[in-house]
This record gives C-alpha cells, structure tokens and sequence, in this order.
C-alpha cells in the first residue's frame, strides 16, 4: 500500500510535469509564429501539431485520461467525440470551400 | 409619457398583434381561421384550468406531477404533451390538404402567408413537439423498468428537460394568440428568415422555441446515455440489453452530437437578427450555405433519432407477439450501432441542389445508400423473428406489419433520393413530401403507437380497448396510402412543396384523394381519442394489475401495472436476454423475496417547473423584445440553478413495511389471477398473468 | 374485417382515378423533352426497377410468414428458442451489400455525367443565358443578343443552353422539371446549369424554393423554337421591346410578378454584375 | 489503490458520505458527456470561423487586429490558473485545511478574472478600431467564438464562487465534493478550448 503523502506528492509532480509542458509548448507555438521562418502553410501546420500536442498533455495530466483500464469509458467517449466533431468540422470545411471555388 | 415606457415594457407588442384584432379589421377567411385557432387556444387554456379548479386538483397536479422527478411521471407528461401539440398539428396537415384540393386556379380559402405560417408550424411541431416529446417519453417510461434500475441517472435534470421542452411547446402555442408564427418552414432557411426579409416575431417565435426544445434534448441524451451506461442492474451485460434500450442508447448518443448544430445554426440566426451579426446575410460576407451546412448537421441524424426508438418498439413487440425470440440480436444491435455511426456521414444529401462538385455530391449519395443496408437487416431480422413463431395479430403487432410493409415503399423513395440527379429533380417537390411523410407516419408514428398499445397496460393497469384500435388501425394505414401516395404523384409531375395555390387542372384528381386521405387520418385520430375514452370507461373489466398481460420478456413486465414508485421491490440480477421469460419457465416470479428493505428515492422538486416557467418567459421577452423580462428570466434561472445546488434534503425514503404492504398486496393480487393462454388475451379473462408455455 | 366491403369499393376507384389524373404525369420528367432529362428519366428506370425487386421480397415475406405462423394455425412448427442462422445472416448482409455496390457505381456515374456544370456534347456553342431569382419573378439576360426576359426563356430548340444563375433576393430553385434538373441560386455567388431542349414546345419552370408570399406565382415558360425562328425571336425582341432602364433596374426589386411576360429590347452589359453587387451591398 | 476509490481526477470520497460511489461516477461521467456536446459546438463554431474567414469584405483583418504579447500573457494565465486549480483538487483529496483548499480556489478565480479583463481589453481596442461584429462576417464568427470561451470563463468564476461559498457552508460534504471535481473538468476544458482558440484564431491570423 502507497503511502497517501506519497500519492500526494506524485499528483503535484503530476500537475506539474502538465503545466511545464504545456507551457513549453505554447511558447514553442507563439515563437514559430513570432520568428517565422517557414512558409505561412507549414508554420500553421507546426501550430496545429503543437496544439494538438498540448491538448493531449491537458487530457493526460489535468483531466487525467489515461490508457489506464479505469479511465476506458472516459477514453473512449473523448475519442468518439474527437470522431464525431472532426468529421463535422473536415466535411464543413471541404463542402463550403468547395461550394465558394465554384460559384465565383 | 407613456412614450417611452411603453415601448420598454411592451417591446413590439401592438393591437395588431393578436389575431383576434386582425379578424375584426379584415374579415376574410384566412383571418378568421387565425383568430379561431387562437380563440381555440384561449378558450382551451381556459376550459382546462377551469376544470381543474372545479375539482380542487391544482395542489395535487402540483406536488404529484410537475414537481415530480419520477421517470414514470416524467414519461406519461412527455406523452399528454406530444397529444396536445399534435392535435394542433394534425389539424393544420388536414387544413393545408383541403386547400390545396381546393385552390386549384382559384386561391382557396387560406391566404399565402397564413398558409407558410401552417407548413412551418406543422413541421416544427410534428418533429420537435410531437414526435420528440413521444419518443422521449417513452423511452423515460420504459428504459429504467427494461434495465431494472429505479430511476434515470439525473432526475432533477429529467424534470428540468421536460420543462424545457414544454417552455417550448408553449411558447409554439402562444404564437397562435399574441404575434404570428415563422413562414420559413421547419428548417427556417436565411437569407429569407433573416431581418430584411421577415422583419416580424414569428422568426423569433421559431428560433427560441427550437433552441429550447434543442437544449432539453441535449440534456436528455446525456441523461439516457448515463443512465444506460452506468445504471444497468446486475447481470445486466449491454449483449443483454432488450432491443429497445439500445436504440434508446443510440438515440441518445445521437442527441448528444447532433443536437449541438443545431444550436449552433440557431444561435447564429439569432446574432444576425438580433446584434446585426452577418452570418448568413446577403451582405458583408454573409454565407448561407453555411447555415444550410450547420442545419442539416444536425435535421439528418435527428430523423434517424425519430425512428431508432420505433425500431426499439417493434424489436420488442415482433418478438412478443410471435411468442419467440428476437431473430439474430447481434445484427440487430449491429446494425443500429452502423445506422447511428452512418447517419452522421449523409447530410449533404439534403442539398445536392447547392452545387458542390460531382465528387463531393457522389461520396454522401454512395454514404446515403450505404444506410439502406443495416435498415434491411432490421426488417429482415422481424422477419424471421415471425417465422416459426406463434404470431398473434394484436393492434401493436398490426402496426408492425404496416410498418414494415409501407416502410419500404419509402426507403426506396430514399434511395431514389439518394442519387444526386434524381434528387435534382425531386429535391423541394412533393415527391421529397411523400417520401418523408412516409417514413415519419408508417415509421415513426406506427411505431410509437404500437409502443401505445403495447406498454399502456403497464403504465395505467388496463388493456386499451381492441376493438377500437382495430378500427383506428384501418384508418391509419388506408388513410395514409390515400392521403400520401398522390404526392409521389404530383411530386413527379413537378408539384413544388409549399404552395398555396396550384394552376394545373389535371393535379386535382390526385389533390382530391390526398384530401380524403387526410380526412382519414384524421378519423384516425378521433378512434384513438374514442378508445381512450371506451378504455377508461371499462378498465375495470380490462384490469392487468398481475403485470403481464402479453407473456412478456423483459423486466418491465415482471412487476405489477401500474409500477410501484419505487419500481422493483428488491433490484433484479439477470443472466439472461429475456430475464422475466425465463424466470417463469424456471421457478416462480412471483414469490416474495427473503426481506425487503428502506428504499431511498429523489424527493420531488421545484426545479424543473422553475426553470420552464422562467425559459418560456425569457424566450417571449426576446421575441418581443421586451428586454427587461428576458434579463429577469435569464437572471432568474442562474439563481435557481444556484439555489438548487445548495439544497441539501433532496430524498426521501420509503421504509421496509410500506414496500413490503405494497408487495403483497400485488402478490396476493397475482396468486389470485387466472393463468390465461395467448387466445385470451384479448378478452376481459386477461388478468395480467400469463399462462406459461413450454 | 369490418371496413373490408368498403376498402375494396374504394380500391376499385382508384385505378379510375388514376387514368383521369394521369395526364399529371405529363408535366414531369416522365414526359422529358431534352437530353438531359431522358438521362435522368433513364436512371430513374434502371434504379426504380432494381428498387422493386429488392422491395418484392419484403413485401411478399411478411403477410406470407405472418399469416402462415399465426396462433391459429396450429399445424406449423414452432420453434421458440430458435434465434439464429449463418445462412440467412448471409442472406440479408450480403446481397444487399451487392446491390448497394452496384447502385453506387451506377450512381458515381451518373452524378459525374449529370453534374449540372457538365457542359453538353454539342456542335453548337452553347446559348448563354443569366437568369436571377427575384421576388416572385425571374430575369433573364442573354448576354451575347443583348436583350433580357422577364418570365420567359426563349431558346432555340437543339442548342445547348448554358445558364448561369444568381439571385436578387433569398435563395431561390431553378426547375424546369420537363428539361433538366434544379440548382439553387444565391446572392452574391453564381451556380450553373446545363439544359437543352431536343424538339421545339412549352414547358413549365418554376422556382422551388419558397420565398414569400407570391411563391406560388412564380412560373414561367420555357418556349422552345425551332432553329431557324430563334433569331427572328431576337429580333422582333429587339424590335418591339422597351429598353431596359434605370426604372425597370429599380422594378426588379419590387415584390410582384408580373401578370405578361415582359421583353427588353436591351440590356445594359453589365447587369448581371450589377445585380450581384446590389444585393451584397444592401442586404437585400 | 482501495477498489472503491472513484476514479476521476483522483478523487476520493469518503464511506459515509450522501452518494454512492456508483451516483457519482454517474455524476462525473455525465459531466464529461455534457463537455464534448459543449466541445462540439465549439468545433462547429472554428468551421465556421474557417469559412468566413475570407469574408473581411473590405474591413479589418485578423492581420490588423491580432496582438502577439497580450494573447500569450493571457494564455500563461490561463495555464496557470488550470496548474493552481489541480493544486486545489489536490488539496480537497488529501484532506488538506479548508484554508489552502480555499486559497488555491481563490488564486484560480483570481486568474481567470485576470483573463477575463485581458480579453475584455482586447475588445474594446477592437472596437474602438472599427473591428465590431456588424462590420463583416469575418468579424462577426470571431465575435461568436472568443466570446463564447470567455463566456464560459466567467461561468467557470462564478461557479468557483459558489463553490467557495459551499464549502465555507456545508465543508466537503458528497455533494461539494463532486461539484469541484465536475468544476474541475470544466475549467480545464476550458484551456483545451482556448489552445485551439490562440492557436486557429490568433497565431493563425498572425502568420505572415
Ligand atoms: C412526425 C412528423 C410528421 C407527421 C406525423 C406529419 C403528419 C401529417 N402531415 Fe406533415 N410535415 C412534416 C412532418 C410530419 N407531418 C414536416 C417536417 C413537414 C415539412 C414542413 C416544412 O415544409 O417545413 C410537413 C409538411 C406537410 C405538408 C406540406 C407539404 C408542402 O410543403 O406542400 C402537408 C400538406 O398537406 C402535410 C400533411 C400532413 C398530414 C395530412 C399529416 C397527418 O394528418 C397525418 C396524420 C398524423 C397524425 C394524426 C399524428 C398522429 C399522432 C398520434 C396519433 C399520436 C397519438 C398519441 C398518443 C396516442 C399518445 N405535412
Ligand atoms: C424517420 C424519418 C426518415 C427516415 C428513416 C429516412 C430515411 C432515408 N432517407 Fe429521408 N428524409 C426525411 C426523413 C427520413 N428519411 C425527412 C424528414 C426529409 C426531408 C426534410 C425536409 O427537407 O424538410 C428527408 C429527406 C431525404 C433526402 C433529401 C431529399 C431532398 O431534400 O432533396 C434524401 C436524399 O438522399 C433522403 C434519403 C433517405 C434514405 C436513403 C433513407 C434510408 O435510411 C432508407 C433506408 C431503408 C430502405 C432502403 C428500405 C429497407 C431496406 C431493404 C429492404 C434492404 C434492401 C435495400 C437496398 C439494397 C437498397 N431523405
Ligand atoms: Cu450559395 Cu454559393
Ligand atoms: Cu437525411
């Protein structure tokens, strides 16, 4: 049996590690655009990993998802949702540019 | 002086606003029909409350039902609501097909605007106050006794959607009275609901009135889908759920994701019209294909939350009145799974006619048809269910059968549908009428009347009566080839859907029948009302207090009619699909268990009605703009969301002895019955005690 | 039953019914008068006759096994605990799977073929004609002849027509159920749509996408001409028509339709334009 | 780990307390549910933010408006209001006094209605350069979105003030402690939401 201080102290650590990262992270995000080298496409691509990677250090250090057998029911609900909101937003966007390119 | 506090306090609100001042000033039919509908409404209102007062029922209407948090209350309210709002939209389809019998080269005797307020109401009532309300209520009824728990997840929250829904529902009817309604149709299409075009409240009217309706859908998925999730009694596996609650598990996961679009669709309309937002405007880089996009985000896989609970219901009565198993289960609860995953991959279909590139519209046809494939297993799934079976030709049973018969004829107008070019030609017709009148009454009404017929003696203790039923049936199936069929007609020839007059002589032939036709269904639901009133009457005769009055399989059936408030005595364990069918066949259901005990339940609460009470008058100070009562409402309600989260004596509890006085006074109840077999169950013999076969 | 005797009465009328009412039929596809909706019309064949035998087994099935294994019956077999076969699962996932195969590349096809943008295989330069959707009326601008429309499409029969369509107003539906599919037109953006006419007649259009109260109103007629009377058309349009001016600009706007078609013996170059930026301007 | 621990942002409720374990694993996954309806209109809202993003019609551009500086302070503040709520969850799980649980509470409120009037200023200095909703559909989609998120900021504030009033009421009764714990999910929810929003909307619209 864990001792409950030391449950304690690897939930701060837990806290923590998310909020270094994140913070990393959207800096690392900020100075892409800042100091832009790249061309518009791809920094905004860089900006969109990084992004995706600091959401997934929210799910996993602050809502605490996990691949842990207990968190399965929560896991599953947020992947399906991801599914669900992705494909509205990809078909949103496909059909309406679609749409804009051939009624000009 | 009176200047500039009256307009403050009364927003837009002027004499002209209610009918009965428009009748006076003009006084031709259409204007009269209106002010009658409206004087219908009032005296109705009154009537009632009169009535109510009469018999000293406030309190007890009060404490016993709309605070109640009771799932079975909350279920038969959702159903008396779905009753009245489709009263009123009942008559409005039979209006809109006697005028355009009539207005063939002649106007008729509904004006045009007063026609588009008929096809917007009748739409947004049928779909979000008829159909919705009748579906939710059933599944609230049913779901918690199929799964054997005592309530849904969030009680509260349960009383708070229902409340919504009817702030909603009122706020449709009060359009009748003060104002007018939209003429933008069920799907409110801007630019032309947008302020340059309807500058008047009835827009209004319809944004609140969906968007509330749409939030206390949300919040009833939610509440289902946890309860589904997380509330199943032990044993309880989801491979052992009945038929039934996976499509309400379904259904309520696509509340969940498609309820949002709509919100969102709403919302946006509501900026532009209200804060000179441009969304979906002509000007400034308004975009209304993107609100065409959001709506149907959200209009395709909510008809598909219309008709997966219906699916549920003829999974269960199929199979009970064929007196076997549901045929392949697995493919059954796959197949939903497909349709629900599937039916968020179509919606383009609605408007093949926008212009996006051939791929584009090829890919959603393709996604569409894919649909008719799961749908094909369900019917064939009943299909065998029947075979080698013991069918019994009940009322419930025989809506199935229509079902599953007239159902096709419009999946295959689907699927027509379904490939772009012929959608071109049948997109905004009266074909498109036809094909979804035809899913909507043989799919989703027939299937929450058979729900009716099936589960009415479990919820009131007594049988409805057969005889009427019967004839209602012949109404409503004759009655729908009549009043339905003509429009795949017309449609084809070119009809346009909502118009108010028609200049084509030879339309008329196909105009008259589709009148009768109506006419038909409209005695069809004068039957339902008639067997109502003869099933009342004679429930002594019919009584089912035993619990099973159809040999049933689920656990719904293995308690007493009406359920006790706190549903099962004792929570039940399960190893099986069909826990109560085999429990009969393997000792006896209806011995007492070893000891009963205190049974905590939700108290009762203001909550719900609160939160209703303060929507309906935020929403109407938005219409109206009278901005004080909506600030006041929308404070309001913060303050009894916040109150109630200090409430702290939220149950009360039922002690050992009361349930166990209960208890036996079934048990005795079901010991003293006739055990009946199938022939008799529909005769007065019929105690609710099945005779158990092999 | 007891409504039997009068269900069949009934029944027994409806076949009457329906050869009075036929002459319907003859204002749609059925009846299609050019390339575009024979192709449609074809499509609907192939599909419909696929959907009818995929109906018949439904519809055979079960009043035949309801009936057979009713209660009363007591001679069949009854099997209560059956509940599955590999055999039958087989059966109603996988034709159907097939068919859906089938259609869709039957369906794939077709959209490509019939993409309203798709110009027709011709000889002949198309026609080019400007339609605008207005409250409760349609303008029609033909671009190269200089001269526009109001509620009337005069084209010449066996030319290709290639339209290209906004609105002055809300959205709007062009269809023309005798030639060619519907499109929508929208403010500020251009839709097309490809059509012809195989043999010179009247066919009706319309606008199907409600806008108001004069929805109803708003028809017109698609006068096919034989080749060789288009550009005498032209020509006494040229001829006896008024110029269109800044009042009859303003007119469009209003929310009537007129009771004649109207003719303009001219149209400014630009009006097309014109219409599409009002309208983005003044919101509507 | 003890089997009859709720899972859920490691939170653990005492034996005797009003709800089952089995009501608030209820509670808390209902929660989550009603978070991704909530995150699917915000998914909506970024299309749409995406689709009218060309439609500027001649007015201001996200190039014109955007400020690097105030949006990354105001997303530091954001993160670190989301690090001191964890730290109040902790402090409310490990019994800690109702002081630090309290003062970890008031730090977050104190951070988001830092956020808050950061964001508010960004507006005005929008509005008082022309960048107000009527002008295009550009800026009306953006006006739609942000807001919305602050708007769910200040929810979250005026929740955490309740919250601080229940506790001070009723101690970390069941309910209480629930009700953090679904606060928590939401004022985290709300960071991953405004990732997307500095993200898509400004570092987007600032890209050369
Ligand atoms: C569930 C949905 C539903 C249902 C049941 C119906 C039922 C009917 N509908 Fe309608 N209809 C719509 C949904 C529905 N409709 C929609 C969405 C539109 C489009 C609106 C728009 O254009 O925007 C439309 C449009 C529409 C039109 C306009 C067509 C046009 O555009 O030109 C017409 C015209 O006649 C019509 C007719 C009818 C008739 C005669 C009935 C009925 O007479 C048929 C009989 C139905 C009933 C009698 C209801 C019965 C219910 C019960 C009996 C429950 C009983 C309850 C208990 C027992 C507890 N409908
Ligand atoms: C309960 C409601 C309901 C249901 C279940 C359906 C089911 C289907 N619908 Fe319908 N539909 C509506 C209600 C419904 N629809 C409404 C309300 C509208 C219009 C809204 C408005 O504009 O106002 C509409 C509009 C609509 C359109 C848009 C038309 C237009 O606006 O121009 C299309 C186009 O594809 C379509 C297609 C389909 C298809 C393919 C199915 C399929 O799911 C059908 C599947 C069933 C079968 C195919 C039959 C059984 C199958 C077999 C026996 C197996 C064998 C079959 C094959 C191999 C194909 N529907
Ligand atoms: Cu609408 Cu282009
Ligand atoms: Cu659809």
């Amino acid at each position: 049996m864990i001792r409950q201080s030391d449950r304690k102290r690897s939930e701060i650590r837990t806290y923590v590690t998310g909020y270094v990262l994140a913070l990393l992270l959207s800096a690392a995000a900020f100075a892409a655009v800042r100091w832009q080298h790249a061309t518009p496409t791809s920094a905004f691509a860089v900006v969109l990993a990084l992004a995706l990677a600091q959401m997934v250090v929210h799910f996993r250090y602050f809502l605490h998802i996990s691949l842990q057998r207990s968190a399965r029911d929560d896991l599953q609900l947020v992947l399906f949702s991801a599914v669900i909101a992705g494909l509205m937003v990809a078909g949103t966007l496909v059909i309406l540019f679609d749409l804009k390119a051939r009624m000009s | 002086m009176t200047d500039g506090i009256l307009p403050a306090v009364l927003g837009r609100f002027e004499w002209q606003s209610l009918p009965f001042v428009r009748a006076w000033e003009h006084p031709n039919a259409s204007e009269i029909v209106g002010a009658g509908a409206g004087a219908v409404v009032i005296i109705g209102a009154i009537l009632v409350a009169a009535l109510i007062t009469r018999l000293g029922k406030w309190r007890y209407l009060w404490s016993e039902w709309f605070t109640s948090v009771d799932h079975k209350k909350i279920g038969i309210m959702y159903i008396v609501l779905a009753f009245v709002m489709l009263s009123r939209a009942l008559i409005e389809g039979v209006l809109m097909r006697m005028q355009q019998a009539t207005a063939v080269n002649s106007p008729g005797f509904i004006a045009p605007d007063h026609f588009a307020q008929l096809f917007s109401t009748h739409g947004t009532i049928m779909i979000f106050f008829m159909a919705m309300p009748f579906l939710t209520g059933l599944i609230n009824y049913v779901m918690p006794l199929q799964i054997g728990s005592r309530d849904v997840a969030f009680p509260v929250l349960n009383s708070v959607s229902l409340w919504l829904t009817a702030a909603a529902a009122a706020l449709v009817m009060a359009s009748l009275v003060v104002g007018r309604f939209s003429t933008g149709g069920w799907s409110g299409y801007p630019p032309y609901t947008e302020l340059a075009f309807s500058p008047g409240v009835g827009t209004d009217y319809w944004i609140w009135a969906v968007t509330l309706g749409s939030v206390g859908s949300t919040l009833t998925g939610i509440n289902f889908a946890v309860t589904i999730y997380k509330m199943r009694c032990a044993g309880m596996r989801l491979m052992r759920m009945p038929l039934f609650v996976w499509t309400a598990l379904c259904t309520s996961i696509l509340m969940i994701f498609a309820m949002p679009p709509l919100t969102v669709a709403t919302a946006l309309l509501a900026l532009d019209r209200y804060l000179d937002f441009h969304f979906f405007t002509n000007d400034l880089g308004g975009n209304m294909m993107n609100y065409a996009n959001l709506f149907w985000l959200f209009g395709h896989p909510e008809v598909y939350i219309l008709i997966l609970p219906a699916f549920g219901v003829f999974s269960e009565v199929v199979s009970t009145f064929s007196s076997k198993q549901l045929y392949g289960y697995t493919s059954l609860v796959i197949a939903t799974a497909v349709i629900t995953v599937l039916s968020f991959t179509v919606w383009v279909h609605h408007f093949f006619t926008m212009g996006q590139a051939a791929d584009i519209n090829a890919a959603f046809g393709i996604a569409t048809m894919a649909i008719g494939v799961p749908t094909g297993v369900k019917i064939y799934d009943w299909i065998w269910t029947m075979f080698l079976g013991r069918v019994r030709f009940t009322v419930p049973m025989l809506f199935s059968l229509a079902f599953m018969m007239t159902f096709v004829l419009g999946g295959f107008t689907g699927i027509l549908l379904a490939f772009p070019p012929l959608d071109y030609l049948a997109h905004n017709t009266l074909f498109l009428v036809a094909h979804f009148h035809n899913m909507l009454i043989p799919g989703l009404l027939y299937g929450m009347l058979a729900g009716y017929h099936y589960w009415f003696p479990k919820a009131f203790g007594f049988r409805l009566d057969e005889k009427w039923g019967r004839i209602s049936f012949g109404c409503w199936v004759l009655g729908f080839y009549l009043a339905f069929m003509p429009l795949y007609v017309l449609g084809a020839s070119g009809m346009a859907r909502r118009t108010q007059a028609v200049f084509e002589p030879s339309f008329r032939p196909w105009l008259y029948v589709a009148g009768i036709g109506a006419l038909l269904l409209a005695g069809a639901l004068a039957s339902l009302f008639v067997q109502l009133w003869v099933s009342v009457r004679d429930r002594k005769a019919n009584r089912v207090f035993a619990g099973d009055p159809w040999d049933g399989r689920g656990l719904e059936w293995s308690i007493s009619a009406p359920p006790p408030e706190y549903n099962f005595a004792v929570l039940p364990q399960v190893n099986s699909r069909h826990p109560f069918h085999d429990g009969k066949r393997q000792d006896d259901p209806y011995a007492p268990p070893r000891a009963y005990e205190d049974i905590t339940l939700p108290r009762n609460s203001m909550t719900g009605p609160a939160i209703g009470i303060l929507a309906a008058a935020a929403a109407f100070g938005l219409v109206w703009h009278m901005w004080w009562l909506a600030i006041i409402g929308a404070l309001a309600i913060s303050a009894v969301v916040i109150a109630r989260s200090f409430a702290r004596d939220v149950e009360h509890t039922i002690s050992a002895d009361e349930v166990q006085r209960t208890e036996q006074r079934w048990l005795r109840a079901a010991a003293n019955a006739a055990p009946i077999p199938r022939e008799l169950e529909m005769t007065s013999a019929n105690q609710g005690l099945a005779e158990v076969s092999a | 039953m007891m409504l039997a005797p009068r269900l069949l009465r009934l029944l027994a009328a409806l076949p009457l019914l329906a050869l009075g009412g036929c002459a319907a039929l003859e204002h749609g596809v059925m009846n299609h008068a050019g390339p575009i909706a024979a192709s449609h019309w074809h499509l609907y064949v192939i599909v419909g006759v696929v959907l009818v035998a995929v109906a018949g087994p439904v519809l055979l099935l079960t009043p035949l096994i309801a009936w057979h294994y009713r209660l009363s019956n007591k001679r069949h077999a009854f099997r209560p605990k059956w509940d599955f076969s590999w055999t039958l699962e087989g059966l109603i996932w996988i034709p159907p799977i097939g068919i859906v195969i089938g259609l869709s590349v039957l369906l794939w096809d077709y959209t490509h073929m019939l993409d309203p943008y798709r110009p027709i295989a011709s000889g002949q330069a198309p026609l080019e004609v400007q339609a605008v959707g207005l409250d409760w009326k349609w303008l029609f601008i033909y671009p190269d002849e200089h001269i526009a429309t109001i509620n009337r499409l005069t084209i010449p029969a066996g030319r290709p027509v290639h339209l290209r369509l906004t609105s002055g107003t809300v959205m709007q539906s062009l269809l023309i159920p005798r030639l060619a599919g519907q499109i929508y037109a929208m403010t500020g953006m251009v839709s097309q749509l490809n059509l012809a006419a195989s043999h010179p007649g009247v066919f009706l259009g319309e606008n199907t996408q409600f806008n108001g109260k004069g929805f109803q109103d708003q028809k017109f007629n698609v006068v096919a001409l034989p080749p060789a009377d288009y550009p005498k058309w032209v020509g006494q349009a040229r001829a006896s028509g008024h110029p269109f001016d800044a009042d009859d600009f303003a007119g469009l706007f209003h929310k009537s339709s007129p009771s004649q078609p109207v003719v303009f013996s001219s149209a400014p170059p630009h009006l097309f334009r014109q219409i599409i930026v009002r309208s983005q301007e003044t919101g509507s | 780990m003890s089997a009859d621990e709720v899972r859920q942002a490691g939170l653990e409720l005492g034996r005797n307390d009003l709800l089952t374990h089995e009501q608030a694993g209820s509670a808390i996954f209902g929660f989550w549910v009603f978070l991704m309806s909530d995150a699917v209109i915000f998914a909506l809202l970024f299309a749409t933010y995406g689709v009218m993003l060309p439609a500027t019609v001649g007015g201001p551009t996200p190039a014109d408006e955007y400020k690097l500086v105030p949006t990354l302070i105001e997303t530091v503040l954001l993160l670190t209001s989301s690090f001191t709520f964890g730290l109040a969850s902790v402090a409310m799980k490990h019994g800690a006094s109702r002081r630090q649980l309290l003062g970890w509470l008031g730090v977050t409120l104190i951070l988001g209605i830092g956020f808050l009037g950061m964001e508010l200023h960004d507006f005005m200095i929008m509005f008082s350069d022309g960048a107000v909703p009527s002008r295009s559909g550009y800026l009306s989609s953006f006006f739609a979105l942000v807001p919305l998120h602050g708007l769910h900021v200040f929810f979250g504030s005026v929740w955490i003030v309740v919250m601080m009033v229940q506790v001070l009421t009723f101690g970390l009764d069941a309910r209480v402690k629930v009700n953090l714990q679904r606060l928590g999910l939401f004022w985290h929810f709300l960071d991953v939401v405004w990732i997307a929003i500095f993200s898509v909307v400004y570092l987007q619209g600032m890209i050369q």
